[in-house]
This record gives C-alpha cells, structure tokens and sequence, in this order.
C-alpha cells in the first residue's frame, strides 16, 4: 500500500463549475491516494457534492481535468464514472420507492438468467449486503416503506455492492444512530483492508479525525487546506472547525436553563399500528426532550402520529391541559405544534419553488394583504439567510439549488417562521455545518426559554444529551425510560435503546 | 461571495428561453404564415385587423377554458370533460332563457294538446297523449311566470348566463369532490365527466340543437365588439375589437394575479410540485385542489355561454368537441410543466394565440383538407421543441 | 334459403324483434337520423325494437353481433361506412336475419331491401344548381365536411359539375365539419382572404348557418349566396321566406331511415315475411331534390330536432 | 426488531384491495348485468357464451394497444396517438396488399390510361392526363412484380402485414425520439401524432376507406377462430374462440412476463417512479423510454391489421376512434397509477373486459342513445372509485 500511496489515484486540477446563480467550484486542485480514506469538509455550499458529483459523472465541470490513474478522464454519465470503478453514496438518497430493497441495491444491474431477472440470486445477495451494513429489514421490501435512516443503510449497501476502487460517501452517517455509524466504521475498515479508497464527507468532525488518513477541507468553492497523515492525528475538533468556517468556535452547546413550569404538551398511550405501542409522555413548557433510539425505533411515527400525519390506534394528546382532536397536520399547525420532518425533500420542501415560499409556506396569511406583499416575503426570507448562514444568492432562488445543508436551513426557516408553541423536530441538524449548528442550538435554546417547549427527535446522541432537559430513550416503538439530563450518559442511552440490561 | 452571484443570475439562459420561447414561437408563425401568404398565393390579407380580430374572436372561447386548464395542470391534475360541460353547460343556458322567454306559448300549447287528447278520448279513440313541451318544463315555465323571472327577453338572458355558470361550477365541483375525496386519477374522473355531460346535453336536446329563442339581444354580446372609431371592414361595418376576446383578457389577468400573488396560487403550485410536503405544511390540499376543479368548471360555463351567445345556438353533439385538447395543448405550448408545479397565465394566452393562428394559418394557405392534421400537429410538436432545445439541459 | 324458412315459420311465436344500427349523432344530420328512427319506432310497438348508436365502424359491427345474439329477426342498418360493415352484414344474412341497409350501401348484395339516397347527385345537383345561379360566372367558395366518404362522393361530384364552368373560378375549400361553429369560422377567414365572393357551396345547413352568420357579420349580405344540403327545417323556412341569402336548399331526408324502420317492420311483424318479401323491391333510390320557395313548403317539418 | 414490521407488511390490506378491486367490480358488473336483463327484459342473452366470445373478440383490439399503453404509463408517459396510428397503420398495410395483388391490373390501367393520353394529344386535343392510380404506386406495383412478392393473395397478405408493423414501430420510435432527444411533454408529441397519423391516413385514402382487395383469406383471420366442438350459434355456424383474443391473451403474457421479470420491465418501472434515481443508476432511461413507445407503436400496428382483417377494411376517417382513450381507461381501472411507477398486466386485462362488459350492457339493456354516455362515463368513475374506497388511506 505504501508505494501505491505515492501515484494518486485520483488527480483534479483546476476544476471550476458554476452554476446559474451560484459559483460551486473555482479552480480546485487536490489529489486523492490509493488505499486512504480521505475525509472532506467544509461549510455548507463550500461545493463538496458539487465536486464529488463531476468525479461520479453527474455533473461536467466548466474548466478543469481529472486524471484517474494518470488517464485523463471526462465522464459524460454515471455509467462510465461506474464502469472506471467510482460509486457514490449520494447526500440525498435517491431511491426507488416502488421497487423491493433488492432490486433498488442491483438497479441497473440485475443478475438474469436467460435475459430474466434471477430473483433467488438477486435476494441471496442483497441479504449479503443488507447483513453487511447490519440493516433491520430483507431484501423483499417495497423502499416506499422505509424510514429515512433504513433508506440510507439501503444506499450504503447499494454502495459497496458495485466494490469499487473508489467509494465517495457523501454524509453517511448524517441520519444514522451511533449504532449503524459503528457498523459503517467497521466495514470501511474491511474495505480499506481491500484497498479500496474512500472519500468521506461529514460534519460530524469527530467522526472525520477519527476514520480518516488525510482530510481536505474546503471553502467558497476552494481547497484551502489540506492535512496529510502526519498532521491529522495532531488535530482537534475545534481547530479542524475553525479551518472550515474560518473562525475559532465555541463549544457548541449553550448551557441549558431550567425548564418552565406548565405542560405545554401531554401524550397519553399513544399508538400506531405496527410502529408506536402505547407512548405517554408530557413536555412542560421551556422544555427541550430528547428522543434517542436506534433506527425504526419508531420516533418518527410517533411524532406523525401526534402530527395527525398517521393514523393513531390510539392515544389522546393534550396541548396547555386541553384535549385536542387531531384529524391532519392543520389540526396540529392550528393547536401550535409544528414539526420539522427529518425527510426534507420528500415531505420537507418544495424543491422547485423559491426559498421564500418555503419559508413563508405555513405563514403565508401575514403577508396577504389581501394580496401577497413579496418585499415582505423577502425581507423577512433575507433575515432567515443572514440568521440561519444560508447560501442563497437570493430569496427567489429554487430551493433544489441549494446544498443539502442549506435546504436543511430553509426547512427549519420555514417551522420557526410558525412561530409554534411546541416544536418538534426530527433531525433538525442534518448535514448542517458546525457553525451553523452553534447558530441553531442557540436559537432553539433562546425559543425555549422564552416558553416554547421542543421535541428533539435526533440519531446525533451527543446533539440530544447537550440540548435536553430530559432524553426519553425508544425501542421498538416503546418508550423505555426518560432520563434526567443529570443522569443521561452515552452507555445507559445506548443500553436502553438497544435494549440491554444496564450494567 | 453573493455579488457574482447576483451578476450571473442575469445570465440564466435556460430561464431566460423557458420565458420568451413561446413568444419567439408565436413570431417565427406569425412571420412565417405572412411571408408563404405573400410568395404562394400574391396577397397579404393574413395580418390584417380584420383577420386578427377574427382569430382573437374564434379562440377566446379556447382561451377562457385554457386559463382555468392553466391551474389544474400546476395542480398537478387534468381535465378532460371542459369541452362537453362547455356545450352542457351553454346548452342548459338556452334552454332555461328559452323555457322562461317562451313561457306563456309553451303552456298554451301543452294546454291545446290536452284539450285535443280529451276530445278524442270523448270521440271514443284513444291516441297516447303527446305533449309538445314536457310536463317539467311547463312547471319550471309556470314557475317562471309566477317569479316573473325573465318571461321578458333581457331577464331572459340573464336567466340563461345564471344557470349556464350554476350547472358548469356545479359539474366542476364535482369533479373536484370525486379527485380528493374520492381519489380517483383526474384523467378517468373528468374522461367520464366527457362522456357524461356531452349525453346529458344530447338527452336534453333529444341529440339536436338547443336554438336561442332571442336572437338579437342573446347573439349581440358574443358576435359584437367595440367599435375601433374610424375603421371599416366594409362600409357601414365597423371594425370591432370582439366582446369575447375582452371577457377573455380580463379573466386571463385575473387569473394571472390570482396564480402569482394570492395564497390560493400559491398552494396549487405547492400541491403541484410536492403535494407530499404540501400535507406536512398543513396546506388542506383537499379543498385547494376541488376549487381548482370547481373555478375550472365555472370557467367552462363562462366560454359555453359566450359560444351560445356567439352561434345563438347549440349543438349538443358537436359544440366544444376537442376544446378540452387544444386548451391542454395550449396551456402546453405556453411552457406549463405538464406534470405540474409550475407554469404561467402568460404563457397560456401565447400559446391559445399559436393555436389560433395556426388554424388561420391552415385556411390562408389553402393546406388540403386531409393534410390540415399533419400540418397542426407537426406545428405544435416542433413550437415545443424549439423552446425545449434553446434551453440546454 | 332452408334457414329463412324456419325463422319464418317460429317468428309468430313471440313479438318480432328488430334491431336498428346507426352512426351516432356527431352533426345535426346524424341527429336527425336518430330522431327520425325514434319517431318510427314508436309507431310500431307490436316490434320489440332495439336502436344502437356507433362512433365507429367497429362499434357499429359490435351493436350488430349483439343484436344477433338478442335474436332479432331484422335489421336497419344505416351503415357508418360500408366496406367494414359487410362481413358482419353478410353473418347476419346466413343466420337468415332481414337486413334492410340505408343510404350506405354494403359492398355485396347481402341486403334483402336497399334504401338509398344519391350522395354523387346530392353533390351534381346542388353544385348545378348553384353554377346556374351564379350565371356560369363568378367567385365560388366550397365548404366541404367531415373528412368520410360520404364527403368525397359529394365534393368530386360537385368539383366534376363546377369544372365545366370556366368562368367559375373557386378561390378555395376547407373543412367546416357539417358544423356551425366550424362554418363560422372557416367562413369568417374565407372573408378575410377574398374581396369578392359570388356563392358559397356549403353542402350541409349546419355550417350554411354558421358560413351565413359569418357573412352578416361581415356586412356582405348582398354580395353572395349560399346552398347548403339535408334540409334542416330552419334552413328549408328560410328558402321559404325568400331569403336574399339563401335562394335554395337540396335535400338528404334523414327521414329515409324512417322509411327503413316501416318497411322492416312491415314485412316483418306478422311473420308474412316470405311473402311479403315476394312484393318488395330490392332496390329503393330516394331522389334527392332540389328545394325552391315554390315547393319549400312540403319539405318543412317544423317539430322535427332537424 | 423487524418482526413487527414483517408483520405491518403482510397485513397490507390496501395492495390486497388494489390487486383485487378490478376483479371484483368486473364481477359486480356482470352479475348487475345479467339480473338486470333478465328483469327488465324478461332474457338472458347476456351470458350466452356467444356473447361472451363476441365481448372479447370486439375488444381484443383495444386490449392489444392496452397492454401496450401499461408500459408507456408505468413508465410516467401516455399516447394519445395509437388510435390514429392504428389507423394508419391498418390502411397502409391493405393499401400495400392491394398494390401487391392488384399488381398487374392497376399497370394495365395506367398504361391505358396513357395510351389514350397519347391518341388524344395525337388527335390534337390536349385533355390532362389522369392516371387512375398514382405513378408512385404504379412503380411499387413493378416492384412486387419483379421481385415476385405477393402478386399471389398470401404473398400479399404477408406484405400487408410486415407494411403495417413497420410503419407503426416506425411511428411509435419517431414518438419516442421526440419525447427523450426532443425533450418535449408525452401529451404534446402524440397529441401531435393524433393528428398527423390520422391525417396522413386520409390523405393516402382521399378521405375514403382503404378496402382489402383480399376478402376471404385476408378477412379470415380477425373475423375466425377456433371452433369449440359441438356448439353452433346457427345450424352450420360453429361457436368461435376468436383469434383475435387468442392473440391478446399471448400478447398480454408475454407482456406481463418482460415486465415484472426482465430487466426493462424493472427498469421502466424504475423510470415512471424515480427517474432520477434510474439515472444515477446508469440506466439508460432515453433508450428504455424509447423502446417502451416504439413497443407500443409495434403493438399498435399488430391491432391496426387485425382491425383491418376483421372488417376487411379501415376507414381513415374513423377506424380506431377514441381507442387511445378506452386504452388509457382501461389501463387506469386495471389499477395501473396515472402518475407511473407501478402497475400490471393483469389489471389491464381486466379493465379491459370490464369495459368490454359496458359496452355491450348499454346494448343488451337497452340504454337510450343519448344516455349511454351517462350511463358509460358513471359506471368507468365508479368501478375505479369503489377500489379506491376500498382501500383506507
Ligand atoms: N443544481 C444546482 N443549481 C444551481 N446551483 C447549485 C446547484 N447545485 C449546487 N449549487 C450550488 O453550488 C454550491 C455548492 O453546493 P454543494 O451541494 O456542492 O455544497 P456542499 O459542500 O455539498 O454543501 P453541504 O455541506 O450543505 O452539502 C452551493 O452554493 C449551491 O447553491
Ligand atoms: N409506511 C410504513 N409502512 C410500514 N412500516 C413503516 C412505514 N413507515 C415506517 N415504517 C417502519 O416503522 C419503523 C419506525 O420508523 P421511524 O423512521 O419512525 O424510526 P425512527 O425511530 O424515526 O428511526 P429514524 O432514526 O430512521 O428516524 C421503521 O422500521 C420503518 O421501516
Ligand atoms: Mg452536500
Ligand atoms: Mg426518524
């Protein structure tokens, strides 16, 4: 490996592609060596997907080549980033709802038997794959089905089932819970073993300094720095962050102060058929409560169910001690619960249209007079980009132009623009950048204290012990215990969500 | 960082061709049509006010339909059924102007048929009485009498414009309930919606013609106009700017404003890109997608009783036969995503004034009978593809 | 025809049955085709009719085949066109069905009676009738119909009438679809085009209505005339009133299926039929005619739909 | 941990409804029928195996183009253009039998024709000289002299056939070329073609039909089947199973076959799903869509002769009608989403029937013409509406 190490595998010379509205790449150069995992950082809308997408053969550059394995190489689709042995774990997954597990992981590339798809084999080896990344659900179910977490094990294994030299993954872990990224971790490591070579992008730094041999960071469409395996292991969290915003940053958690007094919401035997069983549960006001579990643990149904999103088999929920009926997610919008869905582009944002109207979609009421006051809807959007760091050349843009953590922004612009009395959000930090994150755990802590009480749905366990007053722990969709902040350590979380006796 | 942002967003060419393409279309036909005119046939009537207004009048009726098409198709629907609750909708119209103007002979006569069936029976045979009106009709005559609505001819009219928009918003209604409530696909709802109005129509007709019993006042809005002062087609006939066409722009503009800058707009729009997310965002995408049916509807109603009052008649079988497809294709041409989400008022009026020429287009020329298909339809695909191909992918 | 013979003798058992297929009504003609069937049915009620309606070929060969499993005894077959319609024609003939065929006729001789009216003359005669009146000169323009075969007879007959005008110089013919809205327009942009225009040959009153509107509008009255064809009463009373407009009309009676219906029924209905048939013509030309102020009268029929 | 899920997905009532509720409302719908006959009218022709046969051989047709328009929908596209292309296609096939069989006759007139010419220019007068058969046509009939084919009836039959399917697959690629390398809206490209096919069919026909000079070994087929031993419908006249259901019941299987176990089934499911997952999934989607509309071409041509051979003949102007529509319903009522993705053969075929059994229910119950209509469009809205319900949200 060592000598392979010093021909790149991969060499990019100023490569530049702008978008229009948007310069995602100006003249970045790296090289990236055979059998390493390379990490990749850098602000959101720094232009990481944007580069990793030309080397995957989805998007061409405007200038620039890019020499594999001293070929230089131009892929015009995916198919021939494929056939030169590259594969790609894409941000947002991008899945087949229809079709089985199975047949989304061999898409395109089906075993067939006399020109018919061969299902035995097809199932035997995505059962292979599924097991691999150590995935809760067969082959034979419809993707359509699937939480947002499994669809991503779905890509990861998807993945690995092309064994490509070089795997990029893009945010992997960015829905997992510290369960599946262990899994993750341990099979990137059999891979490198193989000598393959992986590209790994992520905001969840700790992650990055502890996987990766070299880590590239980037910035406005730019590789500023560039640490190799000498110098990685001599960095810190912090320092690593303050390469990629350009400024030293804080610990990210702001102290928590007492929760109010008051219950803002009250859940009684909740449940769903199928995926919640008899949740109970009450959040006071000025309350942050987490919710920890492995995937399917089924915190997403449960908030959907309170949502009215879901049918309920059964259960009341109470806002401000009073029952209410909810039929649908008005009924909810109408009693003051808001709730970020952690899917946002299937059930988040309307990608096509403008981040203004995103972000004032739930409130659009306030700037009808009685026609739509569009300055207004600006203004107040121009706030959310200043507040919220999004990069966004204006409030009209498309909301699918933007980066994923940016959408991630706008989706959680538009839930605060509701201005609700209880909040809940499910992921709410997903493939956000560190300093944004610090801007929204601050703005989160300041809402609460000013009285509104948030449900904190997260698969980032450190997320959930720093913010909440409380963290309820699920498994299997029940509620097993709720800890006090106090006595909420990783190990008795971990226990509980994965349902061993605590020690 | 934002300001070369800024300067490249004047240069987002596809945008850019996506916004003029259909305008460019509808020049190159324009320009093309009038010079063929020149070179084949020696004469240069086609761009003439006269030919203008003529085009303008035929395809107003398309236009009204087109805009309402407008909405549902961002809505991420389709209707298929406007042509026939077009001629349903215009053709009850008449007949109620009809059964109220003409009330009091209406009942004379069922009240001589009678008298004639007594004596007969007296005379001892026994003929199966025959009324000329039926019994229904003379009670809603009755009635009219009685409410003194309309047996005068004005009131007449208004009579026929009210139940023409009731019995189109009605039907659109509908239509809208079925979509959400039922979940059935929009195209199998509004393609019985097509069978089904066009065979009420036609029942009601006995398959013939509803026939305005006031010509004068009903026919002189939709074949009327405004006066252009000074300007004569022949002597003593002025130049008009038509009626139809000023309904048409008016609604388009309404239309306009109301799909940009209202809430309701905005939430077909938002249904129509990502209903799923629609949902989440507490939009009650039920409601919002049945008045999309149900102002389609009205819409139909308005163009059926304007044809009625254009031709002063119905004809059950054949009026608004088709409509339903040159107003999707407009609505097409004028660069709406057929799969929704978004799309525009502007482009739909461009893309009725294509079709409209084209059809001059067809007549001017002198394209052969068999060959008019060809012609259109090789003139709508590629009006597409040129927009299409300017932007690149 | 040992199978006739026996549908003879059982066909007093039971009540007759007779079943009429015809096009549907897609312009006011064909409308009034149905109408007209009705009205003869109903005179008739010893018959068990049934009436059913084809958009196309096919479907009308559907309607027939159903009718043969209902067992009818007759047929009227007014055909939507008759190439494809013959095969099944011919079918139901074998079983020993009595098939009387209007206006369209079948390719082969499966018919027992034939009741036809003349398209080819229906084009001749209206287009010399117009010629005359235009004094065999002038600007003439044609509109033609619903691109069929009905059309094409009537068009080639008219153009082989008008070609022996030279001085009859045709400007121009485009489809008006037998329909209003589709005459108005058409005629709107005839107007548009051509500064002067002796006559309009509008083959059917549909669009002659629409065609004359758009000619009002245009305030050319006094420049042209129109002939239309079929007789709609409207039309046939305004020859009657001496409109400057419209100086004759030639008719296509859709009444001729009414005459199909009697005759079915007729021959049928007492299980007579052999003999009957032994007295009825296997060939019925109904003429059509010219239609003038002087005889308008006796070819208006004010409570028809047309 | 997934038991409990497996579980959720065994009980998945919905998709039980949806894979049933064809079948049953094609059973309601025979049951209502049959007692409806036999009360009202006092028979019971309905269920006679006869009509049954006659059922399935008169929407065999539709059928074909059905199976067709599944692929094409579950893909996310539709195709208006099949009726006019099964037209087309039809026509042009008898029309090339006919120049085959007709070879030397239609040389023979032609070289009389200029003969006469000759004398009459020889005479000094110069009438034009009109050729009864185009000299295009006359050089084809050359042609299949020459190269002996199908002077003789079968020869010619053959000739008819390979002519229609490859203009239909022809047409049916061109439509899929415009759709992916044009870019532009399925609606509008075979919107297009509902024109253009028809029309070029007219033009080839005058206006008139195209008549199969061929009728008993070309007419065989479509009107044919084979005989069920020991039943007559008429003393001499056997009971049928018709080939033309014999040949959509192949055609169907096979379909149902390459779509759920080949890999362009797969993929075109795939495409109407997620296009840009199929994408990223290095699929070929411009090449599987093409494919997918120049099957439905190919399967259109197959329909358009077996049109042809049942009537002897194709009208330009009518033949084929509205299939594109009966087609789409039927595809819709199988349970196929409009909106792509997934879908079945099998609902096809059922929807198919079901329409099939309206059909002749309005006939064998006598439903009043003008009501059929009704009657039509209620009955398709409620057998879709009555699966939806059945399934709860
Ligand atoms: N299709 C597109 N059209 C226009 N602009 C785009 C498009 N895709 C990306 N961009 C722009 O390119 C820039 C880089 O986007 P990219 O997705 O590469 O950022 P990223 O580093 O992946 O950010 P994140 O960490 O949030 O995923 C952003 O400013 C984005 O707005
Ligand atoms: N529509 C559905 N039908 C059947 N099962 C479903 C459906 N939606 C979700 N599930 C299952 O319910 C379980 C709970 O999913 P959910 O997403 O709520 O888990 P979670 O705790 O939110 O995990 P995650 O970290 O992915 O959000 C998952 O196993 C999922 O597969
Ligand atoms: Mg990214
Ligand atoms: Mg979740």
């Amino acid at each position: 490996m060592e000598q392979s190490a010093q021909i790149p595998l991969l060499q990019i010379d100023g490569l530049s592609k702008r978008f229009p509205g948007a310069i995602a790449l100006a003249d970045v150069s790296l090289s990236i060596h055979a059998g390493q995992v390379h990490g990749l950082v850098g602000e959101n809308g720094a232009g990481k997907s944007t580069l990793m997408k030309v080397l995957a053969g989805i998007e061409r550059g405007d200038s620039g080549r890019v020499v594999l394995s001293g070929k230089p190489v131009a892929f015009e689709n995916p198919a021939d980033a494929q056939a030169s042995g590259i594969a790609m774990i894409h941000q947002e997954t991008n899945l087949v709802d229809d079709l089985t597990v199975a047949e989304n992981i061999f898409l395109g590339r089906e075993p067939t038997r006399w020109g018919f798809v061969n299902r035995r084999r097809l199932h035997e080896a995505a059962r292979g794959l599924l097991k691999q990344v150590d995935a809760g659900f067969g082959p034979a179910v419809k993707v359509r089905t699937l939480s947002i977490a499994e669809r991503q094990l779905v890509e990861i294994a998807k993945a690995i089932s092309f064994d490509a030299r070089l795997l990029i993954m893009d945010e992997p872990t960015a829905v997992l819970t510290s369960h599946e990224t262990q899994a993750l971790f341990e099979l990137i490591g059999r891979l490198k073993d193989r000598g393959v070579t992986i590209i790994y992008i992520s905001h969840l730094l700790p992650e990055v300094l502890r996987l990766c041999d070299k880590i590239i960071v980037m910035r406005d469409g730019r590789v500023t720095t560039t640490l190799d395996e000498k110098q990685v292991p001599a960095t810190t969290e912090q320092e690593l962050a303050g390469l990629m915003v350009g400024r030293p940053l804080a610990d990210h958690f702001p102290t928590r102060s007492a929760a109010g007094q008051g219950h803002a919401l009250e859940v009684r035997d909740l449940s769903v058929a199928g995926c919640v069983y008899n949740v109970s549960f009450v959040v006071r006001r000025g309350e942050i409560i987490g919710f920890a579990g492995l995937i399917g643990a089924g915190r997403t149904e449960m908030a959907e169910a309170i949502m009215g999103l879901r049918q309920r088999s059964s259960g009341v929920v109470m806002v401000d001690g009073k029952g209410v009926d909810i039929r649908s997610a008005r009924d909810a919008v109408r009693a003051g619960i808001g709730y970020l869905s952690e899917d946002r582009k299937g059930t988040g944002l309307h990608l096509a249209m403008s981040v203004a109207a995103n972000v004032t979609m739930l409130s659009l009421a306030r700037y009808c007079r009685p026609l739509i006051h569009q300055a207004d809807e600006d203004n107040a959007t121009r706030g959310y980009i200043d507040r919220l760091r999004i990069r966004a050349s204006g409030p009209r843009r498309a909301v699918g132009t933007l980066s994923g953590g940016n959408q991630q922004k706008v989706l959680l612009a538009k839930w605060l623009e509701m201005n609700p009395k209880i909040l809940i959000v499910d992921e709410p930090t997903r493939g956000v950048d560190i300093g944004a994150k610090e801007e929204i755990y601050a703005l989160l802590r300041r809402l609460v204290d000013e009285g509104m009480a948030c449900m904190l749905i997260s698969s980032e366990l450190n997320e959930v012990l720093g913010l909440s007053h409380r963290v309820a722990v699920m498994r299997q969709g029940r509620l097993e215990i709720i800890l006090n902040a106090a006595d909420a350590t990783e190990q008795k979380v971990m226990h509980y969500a994965a349902g061993v006796a605590v020690a | 960082m934002n300001v070369p942002i800024e300067n490249s967003r004047r240069w987002d060419w596809p945008a850019v061709v996506e916004r003029l393409g259909p305008m460019l279309a509808l020049i190159v036909l324009v320009a093309v049509t009038a010079v063929l005119e020149r070179l084949l046939k020696h004469e240069s009537h086609f761009l003439k006010a006269e030919n203008i207004f003529n085009i303008l009048r035929q395809y107003s009726f398309v236009g009204i339909v087109a805009v309402g098409m407008t909405f549902v198709i961002i809505s991420g629907g389709i209707d298929l059924s406007v042509g026939s609750l077009l001629a349903c909708a215009g053709g009850i119209g008449i007949w109620m102007m009809n059964t109220a103007i003409l009330a009091t002979k209406l009942i004379n006569d069922n009240a001589l048929a009678r008298k004639e069936y007594a004596e007969n029976v007296a005379a001892g045979l026994n003929l199966p009485l025959e009324l000329p009106w039926s019994a229904f009709r003379e009670s809603l005559a009755h009635w009219s009498i009685t409410l003194h609505l309309g047996t005068s001819e004005p009131a007449g009219v208004v009579l026929a414009v009210l139940a023409a928009l009731v019995v189109a918003t009605f039907a659109g209604w509908l239509n809208g309930l079925l979509i959400t409530r039922g979940r059935v696909a929009p195209f199998i709802v509004t393609l019985g919606g097509l069978a089904a109005f066009r065979s009420i129509a036609m029942a009601i007709a006995d398959g013939g013609e509803f026939r305005s019993a006031s010509h004068d006042l009903f026919g002189s809005f939709g074949a009327g106009g405004i006066s252009i002062p000074g300007q004569y087609v022949a002597e003593g006939v002025p130049l008009q700017f038509p009626n139809p066409t000023i309904v048409f722009l008016v609604i388009a503009l309404a239309a306009a404003v109301l799909l940009r800058s209202t809430r309701y707009g905005r939430y077909v729009c938002a249904i129509g890109s990502n209903e799923r997310a629609a949902v989440y965002s507490a939009i009650n995408v039920n409601r919002i997608k049945s008045l999309t049916y149900t102002l389609m509807g009205f819409l139909a109603g308005i163009a059926g009783i304007m044809v009625a009052s254009r031709t002063t008649a119905v004809t059950s079988s054949a009026t608004g036969n088709l409509y339903e497809l040159d107003a999707i294709a407009a609505v097409v041409i004028g660069g709406t995503r057929m799969q929704g989400g978004s799309g525009g008022i502007a482009g739909t009026v461009i893309g009725v004034l294509i079709l409209g020429v084209i059809g001059s287009m067809l007549n001017f020329l002198d394209v052969s009978t068999y060959l008019q298909g060809l012609v259109k339809g090789v003139i709508i695909v590629v009006a597409v593809l040129l927009q299409r191909l300017g932007q690149k992918r | 025809w040992p199978a006739r013979q026996v549908v003879a003798q059982a066909a007093p058992a039971r009540k007759v049955k007779i079943g009429v297929s015809i096009p549907a009504a897609d312009h006011g003609w064909t409308a009034g085709i149905a109408w007209w069937a009705k009205r003869a049915m109903v005179l008739h009620p010893e018959v068990d009719w049934s009436l059913a309606t084809a958009q196309n070929p096919e479907k009308q060969i559907a309607d027939i085949e159903d009718m043969m499993v209902k067992g009818v005894d007759g047929l009227v077959i007014l055909a939507t066109e008759s190439a494809p319609l013959t095969p099944v024609a011919k079918k139901a003939r074998e079983r020993g069905i009595h098939i009387v065929n209007v206006d369209r006729g079948f390719l082969e001789p499966v018919a027992d009676v034939f009741l036809e009216g003349d398209n080819k003359a229906f084009g001749r005669k209206s287009a010399e009738f117009v010629a005359k009146r235009m004094g065999g000169k002038g600007s003439l323009v044609i509109l033609s119909g619903i691109p069929c075969t009905v059309d094409t007879d009537r068009v080639t007959a008219a153009l082989e009438v008008f070609k022996r005008y030279p001085d009859i110089n045709i400007l121009g013919q485009q489809p008006a679809f037998w329909n209003r809205e589709k005459g108005l327009t058409v005629m709107q942009n005839f107007l548009a085009q051509h500064k002067n225009i002796t006559a309009v040959w509008a083959q059917d009153d549909d669009s002659l209505l629409g065609a004359k509107q758009a000619i009002k509008e245009s305030g050319r009255e006094k420049e042209m005339f129109i002939v239309g064809g079929a007789g709609m009463k409207d039309v046939v009373k305004m020859v009657m009133d001496k409109d400057p407009m419209v100086p004759g009309d030639i008719t296509y009676p859709p009444s001729m299926i009414a005459t199909g219906v009697h005759l079915s029924a007729s021959i049928l209905k007492d299980g007579k039929r052999a003999q009957v048939q032994k007295f009825m013509p296997k060939h019925l030309m109904i003429d059509v005619e010219l239609i003038t102020p002087e005889n308008a009268a006796d070819y208006y029929f004010p409570e028809s739909v047309y």
